[in-house]
Order: structure tokens, then C-alpha cells, then sequence
């Protein structure tokens, strides 16, 4: 065991939080630019094999990436582009479409969950037929983070043989989308299909795999999104201190009552346990899928315990100003809540790790 | 001891409840319950209302507009405002200014503003936080030079609710230097149409803009707006933060949250077929929300029943704490009824006219989320409360 | 509404502190001389009705009575004898063995829980049988608070009629006693009854009643334990205070270290929660069954949280002094755990809450 | 980064459990795991098998018994030792009295001592506290004054764990009054055989004697027996509490305290005739435990398998707080498994003799509910952890 950094995972975290903290610092962010950005950079590569165009970059990586992404609020679609459609395309062999990813950083989204179905993402009510001139396909699909009118919708439906995996076009007829602001300055959207017809090629994968595909994306996806929460969690920390230490009240600053920095050291404690399970389901990854997604759950249960605590204490320690959304501690908060609520909150990945039953070891 | 509602009060809250559902229009009433913000004109339709009735100030003298209703009845009304999701008397107006004006305010100054303060045809906000003054707020530094039959103010407010909203600020001004911090600040009167005064929004976590900065440059106000005497605006403010505790637990309005959090996991599919409420750990949270706030509704009670402590009555600290932590708590339970479809409900710009557009109720979910932490930090936050608690009532920290 | 003690309360609750405080300072406590006083004072009767030999106490009373027992870890068998044994024995029209009660002092013992079935006491396992003589009884009974060679048993069981309730004298044949000392200082015993041969007259109460007259004694005896518990943790705390007022570390009372105080805090704001839902079960007492047990169960969860939570802190809070057991935080933190794991667990009566759904008012 | 346990790593872990269970006593393990106290002649008994294969002191220097593995290796060894219910080294002994002894002790003392220690020929226990010296340990005032070749010791130690067992006391004492607090202070071997020296015993809220008062009225002590330099023992002190790391979360014990829980909640009844480990709220706090329990392994040997970290590790001060509250919450899930059946359990009176009567499997489980409060109490508080935390590494309360 070791969990020292190698020379190159070091150069990839400064490339990485450069990269980031160059758009953090701009007054209006450019999700697009930031996007093009990790492009030329290798970012989006990064978690593909070699043979599939990318840089073989294992669990370790990813989790230095998403890491500066929290620390940053990049507003990249990273999570969703790269780490959950972007993996899904690559287990599913959708050549032709990773390329368009990797080479011109074409932008695909997966529509997990649907309407009446909570976190469950396995059996899809949508429905795909197929027709002489193709598929069918008629649902409706909610919450898609970074999807839009430009995205291509990677989109899971019950097929007569199993579980089909679609790609739908920006601009496909009878797909509907309403697109929401989501409160970390993102967006995402609920996408009605209304007999959308689609060519044979659309369909991707092996209704015999899929469904274990998206399982192992999911839940690197989800990974990625820890190691986002450890990284926004580490630098709120970060900003709390420093206004712990430069407020002052009752002629001393704030950071020199006791209470408060008690509350800081819990804010540390958690984090450091976050970080700690977020490691654990990265050595995981390689594990068999019941092992591997009891570990994964583990990790999201544990680090939205420690992010809503961290978050809401953030504020709290910041008085009137946590409150005021121009302020940073704010957009952390922000940040931290949504990524608490994709995937599967608290209660549902404890519930998820219940469910699998003690530990392997 | 009679530990239940006497007959009387259950008759006087079963009156109550029937003047709101007959009286406060039903867009009003969604409006609150979704958590939505208001227009101005709601706000103050509603209030008319209540004060039709009597039930705007009943706390305030006979000749004011108040009742000689007891505590606890008092109690009873506040709870059946907010359960009934009805929009509250402005805190701002009745609570706070309006007991001031009456108990020191010359005769002028009564007839001239508790009428309107009532009736919310004067809206007031307040004027107490300043950037360097929160929790400290006798650093306050917002200045008030007395020149002939007038002050100059200087200075600058910040966390004003609604001042955007308002037509006049309470205010406590530094009137002298060289006094000891608390001895040398005055409450004034200021009419926010006056020239030299700038509010400036705050957007707030939850999206939406409640919060403003005010600030006074050589603003000119006249003295007559002094309330009582120069130098003694500390004791007026802590005049004003005793008055009124009958609906400081907030019991009420945590009870409607937690009946839509309950309606909610009614409706909303758990994972497995089942509703949310069946699913056992949302259950078991949901259950000891409702164990803590039945707690809660008697303590709320033992504070107006029971008779005056002498000091400090704990309880007064205790109500403020965990009315703040019940209402977060209820606001997480809101939004984890949601589950996934949070990140699409939508997430209102700060811009004005934004203010419905786009906006339903899952959107008020979301924003009540955010918005609520603040009750853990205005009006005194969590740990000034601990600190009075654990120095002034348990008396810590004093070797006998 | 009015939450204020009339003058005969205020009487009542300092007679029975006075009372109590006098056997808290003996060096060796003799429970039987503290049962005797009980007795000698009429606290036994308080909670009897005057046609009974009583005095009319409600709810009020029992909890001004319960709470001094708590503040002076009483070792009288009060809870038991007379809240739980002696209102079952008054509920079920035993006027003989009530009166020996009233009269004498004689101690009851009722037996409600059974090996493998946790907190639940409605549907015993042990079986009493018709016989030509009376009954024969069969079963096993465990944790029977304050029961010994000398007490009666009160014994539920299962008989071809319904749910019996049998009195059992001390030194009945085949009935077999395992006493074993409980943490707090007082005893529990395991009973087994091996075919114990009943005359007919010691069935008592009405098959079609008594599991409601149970359910109420249970109820009754849930509200004293709550008030034994609150006025356990008042005191409790006020050692606590003392102690942090004179302890010094660092040069400074620990008392005025914030981080303390808040602790501290958060203690007095347990017990304030837990008097307020122990006035509400207290409030509830004449209600329907439903509703009245829904009151009680969600009185005991929260004072069960609260007291284990006041109890760890104290104990922290006194550092090694807590520690050690003839300090008395100690003494209380024991007893405080004993009374969290009577009648139910915090986890048992929280589910009898959910179970019950929302509440009435 | 190398996220897994390496090949080698795990057969050093197998190789470590097939001694453990080969030579350990069955007696000796089913009475560890049932937290019963131990006859001292198993305790020493279990050491000198650990010994036998260089599992007592393989942190120690390679000349007095030491192995060079890794830290690593050192954890995974400390891990199964608490996991498969072994009693562990004496900590005063290998943990404690023999680094410094290693370090600082003469060539004399080392032979004298340390293979002793290591072996558990000589039992130490550890003079600390004092009645006003707990967290705030450079209060201390037991006196050493040098009397020709001699200390003459006065004074009182206090919570001993042990003492009433041990051979010998490792003690800061005060050998100058002059210096500031810290300077003063020297650390010295004491054999408890020497006159003057009174152990009184502390029964503590488990029920057990396992702490002591240490009295000692002008104890002659061999100057021969000071370790290192007068003056120096504060020094030696922070280099003792700063050893071995590689079992600071108690990440076995733990592990062995669910593992039980676990197992009890499957045999035992729930209330609907299933088995508690099915009661959905039973299961939940079970899985946060084990949820917990993983992190706190991992942080565990990011502490021994990372690089130092320059100046304070914040992970030890972690691993100290959340082992000692992990245990403790294990210990509320072992009580919460009896369920009534608690009550009478039984519970052991302080005198000697009732050591084992009467005491079974579900006794110890009630004592370890009380004596695991010690964990957030000793060795450095959690509260001082928390000091720790926010001063010396999130830097709070200095201004930039």
C-alpha cells in the first residue's frame, strides 16, 4: 500500500488545477471554453485506453481531476461527458461516437433516472420497438446534468430483448426537453420521447451487457463525483479558516473561539473520512460488481453525510455573509448539494451497502 | 397544572382557523405553502386581513389595536397563521418597531405610525447589522450628528430584509462617541424616500433577492423621528428582542412543512414500488421531526403558560435554537422528497421579474432549502444563544 | 393551559425530595428502609383512587414523585411495586392484594418480558392451563426489575381464554430465581416456572381486559421511568456544572471554555426537550389507548436520547472523575442507562411511533 | 499510488493469523471476545507467545527485538492481533516505557529492562496524571529531590491503569521547581515494591478495578533509575506519545466489536419474530458503523503508508478522536443487542474474588458499554484532539 502521488499523477494535479483555476478566476465562467480547454489538454482522454484514443488513466486519476473540479466549480460537463456517457460509450463500444468525444470533444449525456422511479436507474419504463426502418422508442427520462440542445442523448430503454442503449442526435423529432437552471449554476433536464423513431445503428451495446456497462460507469461516475465533493470540501474548508481568521467579534477574530474551532476540526474530521472512503471505492473499481458497487455506495453514502454537514456548518460559520450567493462559501454549498442529490442520496446508498450485506474484507 | 388546551382556547383556535380558511385567498395560501416568495400587494392584502380581525397586533395595548387575549391564545393564533399558511404579520412591523413606538415613542409618533404599522400601510425594515457589527452589534458605526432640528447619518447597513420592499427603516445610529459602545446609539425613524439613501441587493443562496445593503450618505432626517430619548437605543433594542415570544419556536410553520413533507412521501414513489413514507429510513426521520416538534410545541407553550421566570428564562434561548434547527431539519426532509427531480426544479434568478417565471412548487422546495439556514444565524445565531445558555443560565465559567 | 404547580404539588414534591435526599446521604443505602418511609409517608398510595385506600394522585403527581426519585437515585422499588405491579393490581380489581400493598408495603413484581421476544410483552409464550386445582404454569421470564424472594409476582400468560395475569407468592414451588445486581445498584431478576401449580383465586383481572389494563399500567409506569429519567438528568447536569466551576486546567476553570459551555449547553436543551415530551405524555394519560401509547412511546424515544446523551457527556465532560463509579455522574449515567433499556429501547419506541402514524393534534 | 494491500502484504497477514489461532489459548480469546477481564497470568502468558515470533516489539530497535517491516506490515500485525481477539502487548510496555527506555536509557537500563518488558517479565504501568494535572500535564507536582545516589519521591499519581498489577512505574516526577513548568520535570523508573509506595484502588462505572491512586510518602528511588537527563522527561514524554501509530484508530478492536455485533443480532430475536439483524433501524446503525469502520482503516494506513507529513500529521489526531467514538459506537450496538435481557446481565462488584462469578458473556457486554467511555477520555482527550486540530493544523485563531 501506498498512497503517495507518483511524479506524473503530481504534474497531472498542477495541469489539472491550473487549467481550472484559470476559469474559476473569470467574472462570467465559459463552460464551453473550459470544456475545449480539458480537450486540448488531454483531460477528457484521460480515463480511455490507449487503443480507444485515450491516456490509460486508472481510478487514481480520475480522482485528481474530479478533485480539482470541486476545488474550482469548473462548470465543465467532465462528470457527465467524460466519466458516465463517455465510459458508457467506450465499455458499450460505440466507436464511432467515442471518437467524435475524443477527437472534437462531441458532447453525450446518459439519462439514469425517470419519473416515479427515484435513484433507480435498472429497469426503465421508457420503451424501445423495433420497427422495419429501426426503433421506436417512447418515455421519459429527468434530471440529465449538462444535457441541452447540442448534447447527444445516451438514453437506456426496455427492448423486447433487454436492456437497449440508444444514441439520440441533438435536434432528433419528438424529443422534448425542458431545461432547468440547477442551483450550482449548471443545468439539467427532463427529456420526454414521443415515438421517437431512430435508425438500427442507434442502438449500442448488448442487451446482454448493458446493463452491467452502466452499473461499472455509474459507478465510476460516482466515484468522480466523491472525489468532486472531497476537492469542493477541502477548499471550503479552506475559505472557512481564512474568514475564521480575519472576522472579528467582540474585539478578537471569530477563529479564536473555542466552539468555532471545534467546529472546524468536525468540518476536517469529516473530510478526512470522505477522503478515506472515496479511496477505499477506488481500489474497488477492479473488483466483481457486487463488491465493487457495495464499496462505491459506501463512499456516496459517507461523503454526502460528511458534504451536507461541511456544507451547511460552512455557512453557519460564516453568519450573514454564507448567506449572500456572491460570496464563494455559497457557490460551495450550492455545489456540494446537488452533487449530494445525483445518483442516489444518503439514505439510498446506505440503503444500496444494507442491501449487499457486510464486507469482503 | 392543566397540562391540555382549556375549552375555551380550543374554541378560541377553532375560530381562528375558520376567519383564515373563510378570509386569506386560496393564491395566497398556496403561495406560502409552496414557499414561494410574494408579491408585495399579497403581503400586505394578507395582513389587512388579519388586522380586520384583530389578529395583527393582538399583543400590542387596547388603544393600539391590541387584544386582552392571553399568552397562550396568543400562542394558539400565531400557530394557526403559519400551520394555515397564512403569510405572518411583518415581524418587522408588529414584533419589532411597533412595541418600541408604543412603549417609548411620543404620542405623535404613536398616532402617526401604529395605526399604518398595523395595517401595514407603512412597511418597515430594520436597521440594526452592519458589516462589522453582527453578532458584536454595539460596534455598530453608522453615525447620526444632530444638527438643529435634524441628523445627519452616515454609514451603511447590511442584511436588510426587504428593504427593497420597505417604506421606512428602524435604525439604531451612533449619536455619540464618547459614550461606553452600548450608551452612545439612538433608534431612529428613517424614510427610506429620503435623499442620500441607496439599497443595494444581496442575491441570496436560495436564488432569490430578500437581503440588501442600505446606505446613508448625509441622509437628513428629522428629529422628530427619534424614538425616546438620545443614548438609550440599546435599551430599546433589547426592549424589542424580549418582546412577543409566543410564536418564537416557529412551531407552526414547521408543522406545515413537515404536513407537506408527509403529503409529499405520500405521493412520491419510494424505490421499490412503495411510497417514500413506507420506505423505513425516510419514515424514521420523518418520525423524529414530529417527536421533536411535539417537544417543541410544549416548550413553546411552557414559555407563555407558565408563570415569568425571574432573568433569563432559558426556555427563550432553547425555543430560538431548535425552532431554527426543526425548521432546517424540515426543509432537508422537503427536498430529499424530490429526490432525483430536485436538479430540475428549477432555480430562480435573481432578476425581478424572474420572480414566477419558471416557477412551481418543487422550485420553492429547493430555494427553501438553502434559504432556511438562516435561521441558525439571524436574530442572534446558534452559538449566541449556547453562550447565553451556558453563561447567563447555567452560569459557566464562574468559579463560586 | 397552565404548566405551574398548585401549592399541594409544590408540598408534595418537597416532602418526597426531603424524603429522599435523607437516603441519598446514607453511606450504605437501604432500599427497604426508603420503601418503608414511601409507605409511612403515602407516597405508596399517592397514585390510587380514595375509594382504593389512595389519594387521587393523576399524572402530575407521579411525575413530581418520580422526578425526585430520579434526582436521588432511589433505590425504592417504587417504579415497579407501585406504578407498574400496584396500578396493574388496582386496574384488574385485586382488591386484596392492593390493600396489602396500601397497607403494608407489600411488594409486587410484574413480569413483562420473555427470552426472544425483545420489548414486545403482549402475546407471552408462558402458558397457564386449567387444571382441577387452579392452574398449572409454564414459561420463562427475564429482566423483572426489583423482584426477589420476597416479592409477588405478577405473571401474564397465555391461557385457553385469553391473557391471564397470575399472582405468583414468594416461595412458590417450582418457580426458579436467578437475581443478578443491575449497573445502578438495585436487581433484576430472570424467573422460570417449571409447571407451577396456581389455586383458582389467583388468576386476577379478565381475560378480555387485560391486555388493555396491562397496556395502561405498562403506559403509566413508561411516564414515572421518563420522570425518574428527567429528574436524573437535571441533577446530573448541575454536578456537571459544579464540577466544571471548580476544575481547573490551564490555569482557568474548564467552565470557561467555550467548547465546554456550548456541551454543556446542548445538555440543558436535551432535558428542557425531554421535560416538554414527558408534559405531553403526562397531558395524554386519559386519552384512547391509541393515541395515549403513541404519547408514551415517543416520550421514552426522546428521553432515552437525551438521557444517553446527557449521561456520555457528563461523563466526558468529568474526564478520568467520571469514570470512576463513586463519583456520583457516574452513579446517575448508570441509572440512566438502566432506565433507557426498560419498557424499550429508543429504536423500539421510535418504531411504535411510525407505526402509529402522524399524530392526532 | 498503490491502492491495495500488495501480495506480499497478505500473506504476511495470513501468516500472522495462522500463528495467532495455532498458538494462542482458545480460553485466552473467547475471553477477550467476550470483553471479560483477564487473569494477569494470561495476559502474560498471551505476550510471551507474540513475543516468541516477534509480535510484541517489532517497532523496537532489531537488537532488542525488533523486525524491520513496514509500517505497514506493523499495522496489518496490530490489526489481526485486536481482530482474532489476542490480547495485545502491554501498551505501557511496548508501546510506551520501552521506546523511550530504547532511545534514551543507558546501556544498563536497556539490558535491564528491556527484554523484560518485551517479554512481560516486568510489568509496567504509567505515572502520568495527577489529581490536578490531567490534560494540563506540565501541572504536575509529585517531587523527585536528588538525595546522593538517590530520588526521594513525594506525591500522588492518579487513574493507573493497572497498577495493582505492575511490577514497576515509569513516572514524570518534578525534579526543580525553578525551571519553566515543562523544564522541570524528569522521567524515572520506580519498582512499586519500594517502601512508601500505597496503591489504592478506584472501581470504576464498568464495575471492574482496573484504576488506581498511586500514593508515594518519601520513596527512596536508585538515581540509577532516572532515564536520560534530569530535566528532560517532558521531552521524552511528547517523543513516547508521538510512537507507534499503527494502531491508533483500535481499527481491529472495532472491527472485532462489529464482527460481534453482528453476530449476536443474527441469532437474536427482533419483535416480529424475525432476527434483529433484520430491523431495518438496527441494520441502518450497523451499516454506518461498518460504513465508518472502512474509512477509518483506510485513514489508518494512509497515516503508515504515506510519506511523513512535515510538522503535525492531522490523520493522528483523527485516528485518536474516531477510533475511541467508533468503539464506543460499537459498544452501544453490543448493549442494544441484549435488549431487556440487559438487566440482568449481570454486573460485577469491584472486590477481586467476584472476578468471574456469576459474570458470562453478556456481563461483559454491559461493562464495555461503561469502560469504552474511557476512549474519548485518556491519552490526550478528544477535546484536546480537537485543540490540536484547529490550532495546530487548520492554524485558527492567528490572523494572517
Amino acid at each position: 500500500m501506498n498512497f503517495d502521488p507518483s511524479e506524473e499523477q503530481i504534474l497531472l494535479a498542477d495541469m489539472a488545477g491550473r487549467l481550472l483555476a484559470s476559469h474559476a478566476t473569470q467574472t462570467v465562467r465559459d463552460p464551453a471554453a473550459e470544456w475545449r480547454d480539458c480537450l486540448d489538454q488531454g483531460l477528457i482522454g484521460l480515463p480511455f485506453t490507449e487503443a480507444q484514443g485515450g491516456f490509460d488513466g486508472g481510478p487514481e486519476e480520475v480522482m485528481i481531476v474530479m478533485e480539482a473540479m470541486g476545488r474550482h466549480l469548473s462548470q465543465a460537463p467532465y462528470l457527465q461527458s467524460v466519466l458516465l456517457a463517455g465510459r458508457t460509450l467506450a465499455l458499450a463500444g460505440a466507436d464511432e461516437a467515442l471518437t467524435g468525444l475524443l477527437a472534437v470533444g462531441a458532447r453525450h449525456a446518459l439519462a439514469l433516472f425517470e419519473p416515479g422511479q427515484r435513484y433507480r436507474w435498472d429497469a426503465p419504463a421508457t420503451r424501445a420497438e423495433p420497427t422495419a426502418e429501426g426503433w421506436t422508442i417512447s418515455g421519459a427520462k429527468v434530471a440529465v446534468l449538462d444535457h441541452d440542445g447540442e448534447t447527444v442523448l445516451l438514453c437506456p430503454a426496455a427492448t423486447p430483448r433487454g436492456l437497449g442503449l440508444f444514441l439520440i442526435p441533438p435536434g432528433t423529432s419528438n424529443v422534448l426537453l425542458a431545461i432547468q437552471p440547477t442551483p450550482d449554476g449548471r443545468h439539467a433536464t427532463d427529456v420526454t420521447l414521443d415515438a421517437v423513431t431512430l435508425p438500427p445503428e442507434a442502438a449500442i451495446g448488448d442487451p446482454a451487457r448493458n446493463r452491467a456497462i452502466l452499473a461499472e460507469a455509474v459507478d465510476g461516475a460516482i466515484l468522480g463525483a466523491c472525489a468532486e465533493m472531497v476537492g469542493a470540501m477541502e477548499q471550503l474548508l479552506a475559505i472557512t479558516v481564512d474568514y475564521l481568521n480575519v472576522r472579528q467579534q467582540f474585539g478578537a477574530v471569530i477563529g479564536s473561539f473555542q466552539a468555532l474551532q471545534h467546529r472546524a476540526a468536525d468540518m476536517l474530521i469529516a473530510i478526512e473520512r470522505a477522503r478515506s472512503i472515496m479511496i477505499y471505492a477506488a481500489s474497488m473499481m477492479e473488483a466483481p460488481e457486487a463488491r465493487r458497487s457495495v464499496a462505491v455506495a459506501a463512499a456516496k453514502a459517507l461523503v454526502n453525510r460528511s458534504a451536507r454537514f461541511v456544507g451547511q456548518q460552512a455557512i453557519q460559520l460564516h453568519g450573514g455573509m454564507g448567506l449572500a450567493s456572491d460570496y464563494p462559501a455559497g457557490r460551495y454549498f450550492q455545489r456540494l448539494t446537488v452533487l449530494g442529490m445525483l445518483f442516489g442520496d444518503t439514505d439510498h446508498q446506505r440503503a444500496v451497502v444494507a442491501a449487499g450485506g457486510g464486507w469482503a474484507g | 397544572m392543566e397540562l391540555q388546551f382549556t375549552q375555551d382556547e380550543q374554541a378560541f383556535r377553532a375560530e381562528v382557523r375558520n376567519y383564515l380558511l373563510a378570509n386569506v385567498p386560496e393564491r395566497i395560501r398556496t403561495a406560502v405553502y409552496q414557499e414561494q416568495p410574494l408579491p408585495r400587494a399579497w403581503t400586505v392584502e394578507a395582513q389587512r386581513i388579519l388586522n380586520r380581525a384583530g389578529y395583527a397586533v393582538p399583543h400590542w395595548p387596547l388603544e393600539w389595536g391590541g387584544r386582552d387575549w392571553s399568552a397562550v391564545k396568543r400562542a394558539i393564533l400565531a400557530e394557526e397563521i403559519d400551520r394555515n399558511a397564512v403569510p405572518k404579520p411583518l415581524a418587522f412591523n408588529v414584533a419589532l418597531v411597533g412595541p418600541v413606538i408604543a412603549a417609548f415613542g411620543s404620542e405623535a409618533q404613536k398616532r402617526r405610525f401604529l395605526p399604518a404599522i398595523a395595517n401595514l400601510d407603512l412597511w418597515f425594515c430594520q436597521g440594526f447589522s452592519e458589516p462589522n457589527a453582527g453578532s458584536d452589534l454595539a460596534s455598530l458605526k453608522t453615525s447620526a450628528v444632530r444638527e438643529g432640528d435634524a441628523y445627519r447619518v452616515n454609514g451603511q447597513k447590511i442584511w436588510t430584509t426587504y428593504a427593497h420592499e420597505a417604506d421606512w427603516i428602524f435604525c439604531l445610529v451612533r449619536t455619540s462617541q464618547e459614550a461606553r459602545k452600548q450608551q452612545g446609539i439612538s433608534f431612529l425613524l428613517i424614510d427610506l424616500a429620503t435623499p442620500g439613501i441607496e439599497v443595494r441587493p444581496i442575491r441570496s443562496i436560495d436564488g432569490f433577492h430578500h437581503l440588501n445593503e442600505v446606505h446613508f450618505d448625509n441622509v437628513l432626517v428629522s428629529a422628530d423621528n427619534l424614538v425616546g430619548e438620545e443614548g438609550k437605543g440599546w435599551d430599546y433594542a433589547r426592549y424589542l428582542l424580549g418582546q412577543e415570544r409566543t410564536s418564537m419556536g416557529n412551531v407552526g410553520f414547521t408543522r406545515r412543512r413537515l404536513d407537506r413533507v408527509r403529503a409529499l412521501a405520500e405521493q412520491a414513489s419510494g424505490e421499490h414500488g412503495a411510497q417514500l413514507i413506507d420506505d423505513p429510513a425516510f419514515r424514521r426521520r420523518l418520525t423524529w421531526a414530529e417527536i421533536e416538534l411535539k417537544a417543541l410545541e410544549i416548550t413553546q407553550m411552557r414559555v407563555v403558560a407558565s408563570a415569568p421566570v425571574q432573568g433569563i428564562d432559558p426556555k427563550t434561548s432553547i425555543l430560538k435554537t431548535e425552532g431554527g434547527e426543526l425548521l432546517q431539519r424540515a426543509a432537508e426532509l422537503l427536498i430529499d422528497t424530490l429526490g432525483p427531480g430536485a436538479l430540475t426544479a428549477g432555480f430562480p434568478e435573481a432578476s425581478e421579474d424572474a420572480l414566477f417565471d419558471g416557477l412551481d412548487a418543487r422550485s420553492g422546495i429547493v430555494s427553501a432549502y438553502f434559504s432556511s439556514r438562516k435561521y441558525s444565524i439571524f436574530g442572534g445565531s446558534n452559538e449566541i444563544q449556547r453562550n447565553i445558555l451556558a453563561g447567563s443560565v447555567l452560569r459557566l465559567g464562574r468559579p463560586s
